[in-house]
């Protein structure tokens, strides 16, 4: 298995289904002759050219809906949205077009688009380029939401997108392009619904996705030093959530709390909340807790920028404090 | 056109005519729900473009105001009707309703109901024709006042620099609901608002088919040429309000008077008549049959039709057993 | 007190705000020559001419940005939307503009705009016109978003709005303008914080906003009936929610329900209980349950409609449940 | 424009250049972070512009590229300097950057980073200005690529409409990050653009400051006249990568030769070394003044400024005890 880059990976899945398929075609902000601002489709306009891999204007809502009308007739576009702050101009077609068509149709048109846009807090890009829109685009019946936390993830969660035949929006998360992570060799399809147990355990359960499974691993190593032994699931689908695997991590636990990088209000912690509340709360032996950003808008200071955002420290805290430590 | 293409259009727009005023009948008596924006006065557009065009094989995209392009490109008016009495028989099942009348199988691809929404769309279709190297072309019908949509500008840029086969007609009635094109719009011609992008357009009578029809010609040539985009304004207006909750308020009785005058369907029969084609009587038959094929096909279909099963709410959202969902076929 | 309905009290309060302050506009499709789809601004145009009530173009995203850039030089627009499923399109300009500029200029400008928009699923207006956005309003920092659910809130709230400096979303209802209601006469001033007991009981709450506290309300009625009695709280403020508000009736009662028109994922419901699960879990004698939407575009289909939305039959048959009956 | 404006432009635009290369510099040394988008060469729009208007009267917004007009609206540019430090005496209070420059008692009305955003906030402050009945203006300024964002459209159409006082000027440099703009755009000369809006335009040379100033003038009379909008498009080039994450590799090497040859302040400052207005060594002494004043006061302001409080993280986020949030002040 190869050890590559989140970014590299997600070019190697583009690269595949192209290669694959004439139909697939990629398309966003400079994307093309640059390659993309992450990379992510690096090489690919010279060898499959301008037709298929596309410098779009900047028109988020149209281009955004081109690639879903073009999807209509099975063309299957992967559209990168450049950060997932201009997601909110393109919202109208993602939701209005690409989620509601199969069902106004009876059936008969299908969106089989792949929308994929970093998210996140990065370093000190301020309040309108800081978004963290998850909890948008997975309140949204008929859309499919996936967030890769690694390269294998990345690459396998992208092939199966541009397979399917619902429109996916992916996730992706600006801080986690240069991660570095063992992808197959061998073409791989990451399942597009389900969760993942990170890391076993016993005695609580933290719930992360994408970039916060990485600062509940580290919590946990270090909580684990305390004697207290996490398991980490990897919520890599967010719509639908697993309430499944939830139910059968908190069963086993019976200590919840949840990780997210936005803010508290109706967000992943809330849902996740309401899921073990409606699964398992008599499994429940203390109140679950969320661990999110400050409700913000996100501010350039370096200092008030992490004073915003959770890290694995305040993880640890906060498990801490649901064990009386 | 030749007078049998005439005598059918005739006949056709006839068809549309009756169709929507009996859909108001059957709103009235609450067969019909929600929102529903009727075409009468506006036929010339609708059948003059798509019968220059190849119905069932270009593509078709459209608003609200969508039964009559539906049918005109294909769909049986027996399941436009079931759709907008919400019956499983219906286009899109029952799901869809007025606003949402789908017929993939004859390339109508919906009507949508965020104005502007169908631009970028019917962009995007040509970009697959173009891509997979047919022949059709997409066809893209909206009112006037889309046109001030961010959509229609981000639409027309893209369409133009990449070339593609898309035809947009624009059904210029003068409104959008209840406001006045000139209290919305800085440039009232609409085609002139093209310009800026380096689309050809042109700008017609919609009310009289023949002019409509060849215009359209043209452009279609144009468009399936591989000249890359047009776009058609026909000036026309509706007779009816905005849909079934407007009364019209705002318009003058002297603007409603004198496009009164100038009905499409009155205006091609007159002309029939006149070059001694047709007679009155012949009108009044041709109408009478119209009627009965509604009532005793149409409306006998929708009515005898079932209602969608309500343990199917949940079907169509996603796709069924896509084998990719549990991470492929394996 | 006068009875009027809530199109009326939304109208009696543009007209106040209007007389009073030449700074007051108000404007968005429809709203001035045909008076707005749902009469909330009728007579406005003729007594305050063109300049002032303003009909717009059909330019969601830019039209609410204008009212936005307005109101950083102190003019008060009241922006109508004329439905919520519009304003994905304006979301942008809502977001990233009315929400942050305030935080991001440090404290220099303000958007004191306030922007209206009915939400809801009315009779059978299909998937696109039938959006419940709420959930989406309510997650966002920088943004106030309250909801009427009764004349003389829509009066008071609106009132409040146009004079608070903080950008209001007030998210209506298109089935309930013709609602009827007290209104004082006098003027008056709805909190834009806080919640309010519709009914006081102590078995149990039901947790409603806006459409949804009138099903609670029957619901309650029915319920008293079985010797269930139940408190209603109303969430007139979606953000911030009233966490002491919630956090005391449920300690009263110790057990809730929460009534929400929309799909259920990450919603009012998963807001609430998490809220519930933070402040007062070991209050709880059973888990909270949610009352929400089917996880689907909504259908045209009249029976199909009515299944998907909630109603007080439906808070009975859960609140039995949870009893057990 | 007479031989003391000159002189006095040359200096401004001289400081503007050393400013944003010294910011690279803090960049690199990581004393600024988040994104960093640098004006060199294109000095002559910003002051060209606004030395015809009425900075610190009139209402100026922009993009992200905002330090410059910020500064020549009357922001200090230590403060400017400290909010790309981050510090608590910055424009924003450290909450805004490098992006979000604000300094609203001078009327800029800030740098934002939505493309296209601007657009409409800008039209919104001219309704304002014309509601008010003030004789300000509002001015946009923005990149070429931005125009394709369907807020062009709207906003163009709005204040054509109402006959708006705003000012558009589009600093066409030719490029969207790396984009060039015939590869974005379907008519590459954007003063064409507005023709579908019927709004008056003009492209001019945007390295030539006298000329930019003389078509500002003529822009600026009619806006303020109460003719309505108008819209100019200067032609520009800008010296750097878009931000500091951009290499500039999609650039022809020849293309950056050519224009670099015709940098606003070389352009200038010969001009008035021909006229013999001032010397070579005047041009040395002026720069070393600037040099100077921008690392002793400039930089020293915003190196020893301090941090904001992380207690006041959640400062302005909403207004602080607003009489109706409890219902008025009873
Ligand atoms: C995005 C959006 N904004 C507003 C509306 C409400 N609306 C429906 S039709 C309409 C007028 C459209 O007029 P026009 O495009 O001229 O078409 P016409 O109805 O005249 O055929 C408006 C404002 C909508 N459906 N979608
Ligand atoms: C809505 C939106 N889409 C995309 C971007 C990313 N982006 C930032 S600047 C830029 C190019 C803008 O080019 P132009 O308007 O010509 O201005 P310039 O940078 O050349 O001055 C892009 C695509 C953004 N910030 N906002
Ligand atoms: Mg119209
Ligand atoms: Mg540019």
């Amino acid at each position: 298995m190869a050890v590559i880059m989140y970014w590299e990976a997600i070019r190697r899945a583009h690269d595949e289904e192209m290669a694959r398929d004439p139909l697939v075609i990629c398309m966003g902000e400079d994307i093309g002759v640059v390659g993309g601002t992450y990379k992510a489709t690096q090489g690919l306009y010279d060898k499959y050219g301008p037709d298929r891999v596309i410098d779009t204007p900047i028109s988020e809502n149209s281009y955004t809906g081109l690639g879903i009308g073009a999807s209509f007739l099975g063309v299957r576009p992967i559209i990168e949205i450049m950060s997932v702050n201009f997601a909110w101009l393109a919202t109208d077609q993602i939701f209005n077009s690409a989620a509601k068509v199969r069902y106004m149709s009876g059936g008969q048109l299908t969106a089989p688009v792949v929308i994929r846009s970093p998210g996140g807090t990065a370093h000190q890009l301020g309040a309108q380029h800081s978004a963290r829109m998850e909890k948008v685009f997975m309140g949204i019946a008929g859309l499919r939401v996936v967030t890769p936390s690694s390269p294998k993830q990345a690459y396998g969660l992208l092939k199966s997108a541009v397979r399917c035949n619902d429109p996916v929006f992916i996730y992706e998360h600006e801080l986690m392009y240069n991660m570095k992570g063992e992808v197959p060799d061998a073409e791989y399809f990451h399942p597009l619904e389900g969760s993942e147990v990170a890391r076993a355990g016993k005695d609580l359960t933290l719930f992360g996705y994408n970039i916060s499974v990485h600062w509940c691993m580290q919590a946990a190593e270090q909580l684990a030093k305390d004697g207290i032994d996490c398991e980490v699931i990897d919520l890599y689908t967010l719509s639908p959530l697993d309430r499944a695997g939830i139910k059968k991590s908190v069963s086993k636990t019976h200590r919840a709390v949840i990780v997210e990088e936005a803010e508290a209000a109706v967000g992943v912690g809330s849902e996740v909340m309401a899921i073990i509340n409606e699964e398992c709360f008599f499994e429940l032996d203390a109140a679950p807790l969320r661990v999110s950003a400050a409700n913000v808008p996100i501010p350039y200071n370096h200092h008030l920028e992490k004073a915003t955002i959770p890290n694995a420290k305040r993880v640890v805290e906060t498990v801490r404090k649901m064990f009386g430590k | 056109m030749n007078a049998a293409d005439k005598k059918r259009l005739l006949r056709e727009m006839l068809f549309a005519r009756r169709f929507e005023e009996r859909c108001y009948e059957a709103y009235v008596e609450r067969k019909i729900g929600g929102f529903l924006h009727l075409y009468p006065g506006e036929e010339a557009c609708a059948f003059g473009v798509l019968d220059a065009a190849r119905p069932g094989h270009d593509y078709v995209i459209t608003g609200y105001r969508d039964h009559i392009h539906a049918i005109k490109c294909g769909a049986d008016p027996k399941e436009v009707m079931a759709e907008l009495f919400g019956k499983e028989t219906g286009s899109s099942k029952g799901r869809g309703g007025s606003m949402h009348i789908f017929d993939a199988k004859h390339h109508f691809m919906g009507g949508y109901a965020l104005v502007g929404g169908p631009f970028p769309l019917a962009v995007g279709m040509a970009k697959a024709i173009k891509l997979k190297g047919g022949d059709e072309i997409s066809i893209c019908f909206l009112g006037d006042a889309a046109n001030n949509q961010g959509t229609f500008h981000e639409s027309m840029n893209m369409a133009a620099l990449w070339e593609l086969p898309v035809l947009f007609v624009c059904e210029n009635n003068l409104y959008g609901i209840g406001t006045r094109i000139d209290r919305s719009t800085a440039v009232i011609d609409q085609y002139k608002r093209v310009h800026g992008y380096n689309i050809p357009s042109a700008q017609v009578d919609g009310q009289d088919i023949e002019k409509v029809h060849e215009a359209a010609k043209i452009a279609i040539e144009h468009v399936r040429g591989g000249k890359g985009p047009y776009f058609l304004e026909l000036m026309t207006y509706r007779y009816r309000g905005h849909s079934m909750s407007d009364s019209n308020a705002y318009r003058a009785k002297e603007e409603e008077r004198m496009w009164g005058k100038r009905d499409p369907i009155i205006i091609l029969r007159d002309r029939l008549i006149e070059a001694g084609e047709i007679s009155m009587d012949d009108y009044k038959l041709m109408d009478d049959e119209v009627l009965e094929e509604i009532e005793n096909e149409v409306i006998k279909f929708a009515e005898e039709s079932p209602e969608p099963k309500v343990e199917e709410l949940e079907k169509y959202v996603l796709g069924e057993n896509d084998p990719y969902v549990r991470g492929g076929a394996r």
